[in-house]
């Protein structure tokens, strides 16, 4: 449950209270990034993040998000073959 | 200058002297109303034409913040009421602007205005001939609320109304969506949002215009307003009792606007527009009043959207861009941000 | 919207909705005898008519809207009690709008609000932590509704608020934990699920491993899945190729958000400032055991429960939930929105009777609103 | 009876379905405005007369409290407009009617105020064909805020105006002076006074067509609102570049009206009134024009009180019951009350 | 309206005009050596212009306007000092319409009210005190203004007050009395009136004997009079009976509401109250001594200027009046409103230079709108 | 200085706050007669009073206002008498 969406992080603007500058689609906010933060927040910056009631919540693993579009897709292709095939058989059975 | 507060006090609303002064220098200055009368009186060779019909509007406009980005309540009060006359078929003619004022307003703010809306009463080919001032007390409204009334002329046998749209006839929209109710929500200083946006308040009596000229057999237009777009559909699905289908994936919408409705849970299709209009034509008009549209800049951005069908009469349906369909019903109280 | 947009592909969609397909018929899942998977999140209710998933997959698949949406089970009296602090002049009530719309027993925050009570809707509970900075003289009071997603949000503001000692904030704590309930369901002697779809956001905070008894005590799969529509079939597609296989396990599809073992800090500010409650009601479903938070004794200052002497620090008042709402029964997937005998008669979003009807998470409100049915129009 | 709500709120001005069941169930109801559109259409064949002129008007009423003795805030806004149309020599037809409604106003109280504007425009012979509400949050307005605008039409040849006001004019007004300002004065809590009076208001329309058939040469009119009498004489005296002399005995006055102006110190002759007004026709017609004035129950008490005149250009004064005289002047600013 | 009306009959006057004609001769006054006459009271300066009584007179009576009129004598420096203490969260400022429009160096409090302060108009002070009553959260201010009329009024006020242990009401005092200001005008070497018109509401809670020393010490002649137009022409006649007859005595026309001692309780309650300030500043006329009064320790508690330490209680801003402004020699007789540089150029009532401009009893301001003289048109 | 109106006093509203209401031409309002009370409230009713800001300052003495009307009428005859004369005496001396 409970929106969540994805923002980059592209200022600090606070260090004292964990603040930062989140970026969605060009819309901006000040948000809280005390569960995110593990090094100094300047690192933060340029990562995307997790954003929720105003809190980045977690940190988005890009090589995660990656991985899971290439399965996506692997799976996608797989159907295309497998469709292809089946035309093909149709077409050798004869059918339209 | 005989006005010298940097303030509206209640004296500028008690009838007397200083009403006066401040009804001049500030509005009648600039507005320059026909006579001295408390009434405008006007003639007009078009209303007399046999077969021509008078059309009569108002709208009373409360937008907070008071100026924003890409306009102020002036704009939006002259440039929506003229929006109303124009979808009607109307050719604009006159407005009355009526004011009521808080008390400790700023006169400079009052001054820049009315400074908006004559310079979009200008361009949008309008004059504004009478009008009306009231002070309130400290507290008793919200800064500057704006009425404003406005008078037409529809020229003989032109008839458009929600009730003519026909099965197959093509909606068009004149430009991006959701642009003035994006910009009021970021504006707003309680959801501590901030961006580029800003509104598309635009008068479109002269797009209009070009429309009704390039696609004579037009049926209706609806200006977006409150509710959005989704509420103009359902409003003209229901008085056509004939179905409209639109496609996600034509909708023209912004980017910082679709990310503005995902954090804060709101639909694209509910938020406000001042400057944008959907309009319903044959099919054998759409390309012509779409290349209308285009030729101006207010209706730089216009695309099809979707069209009229005989089918689920009174609901708007939408093909999503995941291939799915979904109804687009009215809005049912006002669109609330959300977190969940 | 990076990370978002990508995952409402179409055409990746398509691969999905074939496999799926196969593994259906695979498993022999028909419209008559279909696999009962719960989607527990509200969140994914919304995605799946938002995107007319339901209508796209198998028709062996049938989804059961769960109760997982913190506003579906706020029951009637929590309500009034917002509405009774709300309405002491000194009091700025403030809360998330989703929770403007529910009906307590006479008023909503909505109406009362109209009737004069000073409540605002924030964003963030660290919005209302600023309003009050900004009022000394009064009473900022924040209602905190949601699951452990939103959980760490109210605990770090209040963190923050006890550092700064603030004095005029406190929280009027209703948050709750998903586990409890699922357990209560898993417990229910005509439970016909077949598999669950986990609730990102609320793994993102507490990891995947709470659900492990699912599988490991109930035999029943759960894979913690994203918001997007192919976030939602690709975990379908896992819970289907588990029950294919005779598997349960608990799974991840969501792992560029969720992390195995939740986040830290925010597992830390939740045990910092909560304590579990013995039990909790839920709109619907009664009292669940240890299945609420409250604030601890070291956060007594900031408790608006201990200050106004209410909830269940007061003396809870018996408020019966509406005559005839089926909510509880729809949220247990014992029954379709549409069945309801008040769906689309005495309850509609203009006039609701349950939360499920005004929650924009909500089985009946999404029914309604996307046109799942509109029985009674 | 799709609108169950006690109160308005937000919900009712988001631009979804409980705004239109606002609308619907209170307002087009009980206006019945023509059409579905959003702008009226109108024909009359009086505006196609050659010479004829329309007439254009508006007004905002901001009057607390809402309701008071001898009316409410609708029955001002019909008639202040429909006034300002008829004093001008205008025939009214049509006005609009714009809401600006705080959350939590009562719906029963909106219905009253409507159930009263329907009354009073069906009384006075005009329609309200188009309108708007909007919602603001709680304190943001005062209750509720009415605009509204109106258009008439002036037949061929009539011709009045403040500035056609020429020595040896009588000067005639239609009834009891500043019974609505000492009615709102009185109905306020802040002064903890209780009176019988009532609010003088009413429309106007039938009044002055029948003054104008009395006595066709009439020169001006104008409507007695904010700043009283004294106001009205001044914008009189300065347009028609004339004096203005009035006469302290003949000044219709209620002894309750006059008590209240000696408790706050307040001149009546700076009292508002919103069924009064002061009319200046050619000597030879007065006796007509009175008479028609009082064949009609709101020029009952109809008097003349003074005349134009050749000296102090631009002045108006009076000869007052003590034998002296003293200038009218416009008020300053609003009149406070006093203790000293 | 009774007890008013009959007195301005102007078959009445007729005797009277004529009567004072007939010893205007007698005594030789002439329009240019005319008799001064000052009424000292605002009160009765309005009546002479609202009844045109300056024009009906025998051209040889000259009235000139004295300084009794609170809101022309109010120094801007009160004025700021209101703007401070209503300019506070805290305070709703109460006062008398009159004071709305009395320049300060900055604002008026009509100005002032516009730009946020929160101030409203009473009729009475019991009014203020409803609102104290209503609003135990903020502190009601009232703006004590006036001379020996008003004075009571406020003393019973505050008694109220402290009997009802109200601990949000104050009152800036800024009451005056009478009799000091003019044995300061009769001490200034220019003087040059011949006799007084006392004020009828003052001698209504004094009695008619605290101007005893006028004619005592200074032989000139006083009656007190009513405000209707035939108490002041009875008055003017009175005086002139004196001066033919060479006496100087105190003489009461008023008696209907003037009792020769004044009024025990009103009396009472400002000893009870009330003490002399050592001296008071007027506006245009400078500091008199003995002319004000303060509250007394034992009301501190209701006495503003202690609790906001404004006033003569704190460090009291020197504030230079307007440049030009001729007030205090219109006050004193020595100059007409219209010889003033600054009357109709840089003060009119729509921006006031001088408070004798807005007040309604001010001779600038009844010059202006009765027409007495429009030379600046 | 200082506005004062006549007023009657037609009821007695709260005796313990001594507030009464007061009747000018109609319109009414409680005023405070503390300073014109003397004995029973009650007997103040019917009694006129100069009321200003709110209090009942001081009772109107009926006989006293008789008395200066009476002198001021009897000033108008003398003055007409003389006028009578006057214009007798022009007569007889041939004047218009
Ligand atoms: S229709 Fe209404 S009452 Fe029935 S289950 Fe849904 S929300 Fe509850
Ligand atoms: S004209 Fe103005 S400045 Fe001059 S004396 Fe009068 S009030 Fe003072
Ligand atoms: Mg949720
Ligand atoms: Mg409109
Ligand atoms: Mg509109
Ligand atoms: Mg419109
Ligand atoms: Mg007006
Ligand atoms: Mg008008
Ligand atoms: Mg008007
Ligand atoms: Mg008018
Ligand atoms: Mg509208
Ligand atoms: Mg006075």
């Amino acid at each position: 449950m409970c929106l969540g969406i994805p923002g980059q992080i592209v200022a600090i603007t606070d260090a004292g209270r964990m603040m930062a500058l989140a970026d969605v689609s060009g819309v901006k906010r000040e948000v809280n990034v005390a569960c995110v933060a593990e090094g100094p927040l300047e690192a933060l910056v340029g990562h995307w993040a997790l954003i929720h009631v105003g809190f980045a919540m977690s940190l988005i693993d890009e090589d995660e998000a990656a991985r899971t579009l290439e399965a996506l897709r692997d799976l996608g292709e797989a159907q295309e073959t497998l469709a292809q095939m089946a035309e093909g058989a149709a077409a050798l059975e004869g059918r339209a | 200058m005989a006005l010298r507060d940097e303030r509206v006090t209640l004296a500028h609303g008690g009838g007397g002297k200083a009403m006066r002064d401040l009804i001049e220098e500030v509005f009648t200055a600039v507005f320059q109303p026909p006579g001295m009368e408390d009434q405008a009186r006007l003639t007009e060779a078009a209303l007399a034409e046999p077969g021509a019909r008078l059309a009569f509007t108002t709208d009373s406009y409360v937008v907070t913040p008071i100026e924003f980005p890409g306009g102020d309540i002036g704009k939006i009060a002259v440039c929506g009421t003229v929006n109303d006359l124009a979808v009607g078929g109307a050719r604009p003619l006159w407005l009355s602007a009526a004011f009521i004022i808080e008390e400790g307003t700023e006169i400079a703010l009052l001054r820049r205005i009315v400074a908006t809306m004559a310079r979009e009463a200008e361009a949008a080919g309008v004059r504004i001939v009478t009008g009306d001032t009231k002070v309130v007390g400290r507290g008793a409204c919200d800064g500057v609320f704006v009425t404003t009334a406005g008078v037409g002329v529809i020229p003989p046998g032109r008839e458009m109304a929600a009730g003519l749209v026909q099965p197959g006839d093509v909606a068009i929209v004149n430009g991006v969506l959701g642009d003035h109710g994006a910009t009021i929500l970021a504006t707003r200083g309680d959801l501590a949002l901030s961006s580029d946006i800003e509104s598309d308040c635009a008068a479109l009596g002269h797009l209009m215009a070009g429309v009704m000229a390039a696609a004579p057999g037009i049926r209706a237009a609806r200006d977006l307003t409150r509710g959005g777009l989704a509420s103009a559909l359902n409003e003209i699905a229901q008085a056509a009792g004939c179905g409209i289908v639109i496609d996600e994936t034509a909708l023209p919408l912004r980017a910082e606007v679709v990310g503005l409705c995902e954090i804060l849970g709101l639909d694209p299709l509910y938020l406000a527009n001042e400057g944008r209009l959907v309009t319903f034509v044959p099919e054998a008009e759409a390309a012509a009043a779409l290349a209308a549209m285009r030729a101006r800049p207010e209706g730089a951005g216009a695309c099809v959207i979707g069209r009229a069908v005989a089918d689920h009469a009174g609901q708007v349906r939408m093909r999503t861009a995941f291939g799915g369909a979904r109804i687009v019903d009215m809005l049912v109280g006002e669109q609330l941000p959300r977190i969940c | 919207m990076k990370f978002a947009s990508e995952f409402r592909d179409p055409a990746l969609a398509k691969g999905l909705l074939a496999e799926i397909a196969k593994l259906a018929e695979q498993i022999g899942a028909t419209r008559e005898k279909p696999v009962h998977i719960m989607e527990i999140c509200g969140g994914h209710t919304h995605s799946i008519f938002r995107y007319g998933l339901d209508k796209l997959i198998h028709e062996g698949i049938e989804f059961i809207h769960g109760p997982g949406c913190p506003v579906c089970v706020l029951p009637r009296a929590r309500v009034d009690e917002c509405i009774e602090m709300a309405e002491r002049p000194e009091v700025i009530f403030t809360t998330f709008g989703d929770a403007m719309r529910v009906p307590g027993s006479k008023l909503s925050l909505l109406q009362a609000k109209a009737a004069g009570a000073d409540i605002r809707m924030v964003y963030s509970p660290l919005d209302a932590l600023e309003l009050a900075r900004r009022n000394p003289g009064r009473e900022v009071v924040f209602f905190g509704l949601g699951f452990e997603t939103t959980t760490p949000s109210t605990a770090l503001a209040i963190q923050q608020a006890a550092r700064e000692g603030l004095t005029n904030f406190s929280v009027f704590c209703n948050h709750i934990t998903v586990p409890e309930p699922i357990k209560a369901l898993l417990d229910d002697p005509y439970m016909m699920l077949d598999g669950f779809i986990g609730p990102g956001h609320v793994s993102m905070v507490i990891g995947i491993h709470p659900y492990d008894f699912i599988a490991q005590d109930y035999g029943k799969p759960l894979v913690v899945a994203g918001f997007e529509p192919t976030d939602l079939l690709q975990s379908v597609l896992m819970v289907l190729r588990q029950i294919a296989e005779g598997r349960a396990a608990v799974e991840n599809q969501y792992a560029r958000v969720v992390p195995e073992h939740g986040n830290k800090v925010s597992l830390a500010a939740i045990a910092d400032v909560y304590e579990r409650r013995p039990s909790f009601e839920w709109r619907g479903l009664g009292e669940i055991d240890a299945s609420g938070l409250r604030i601890r004794p070291a956060y007594r200052a900031y408790d608006a429960e201990e200050k106004f002497g209410i909830g269940y620090a007061g003396k809870r008042a018996e408020v019966e939930e509406a005559e005839g709402c089926a909510c509880g029964a729809v949220m247990t997937g014992r029954m379709k929105p549409v069945a309801c005998p008040q769906f689309g008669k005495g309850c509609t979003p203009e006039m609701p009777l349950g939360a499920l009807m005004v929650s924009s998470e909500g089985a009946c409100a999404a029914y309604w609103q996307y046109g799942g049915a509109r029985a009674a129009e």
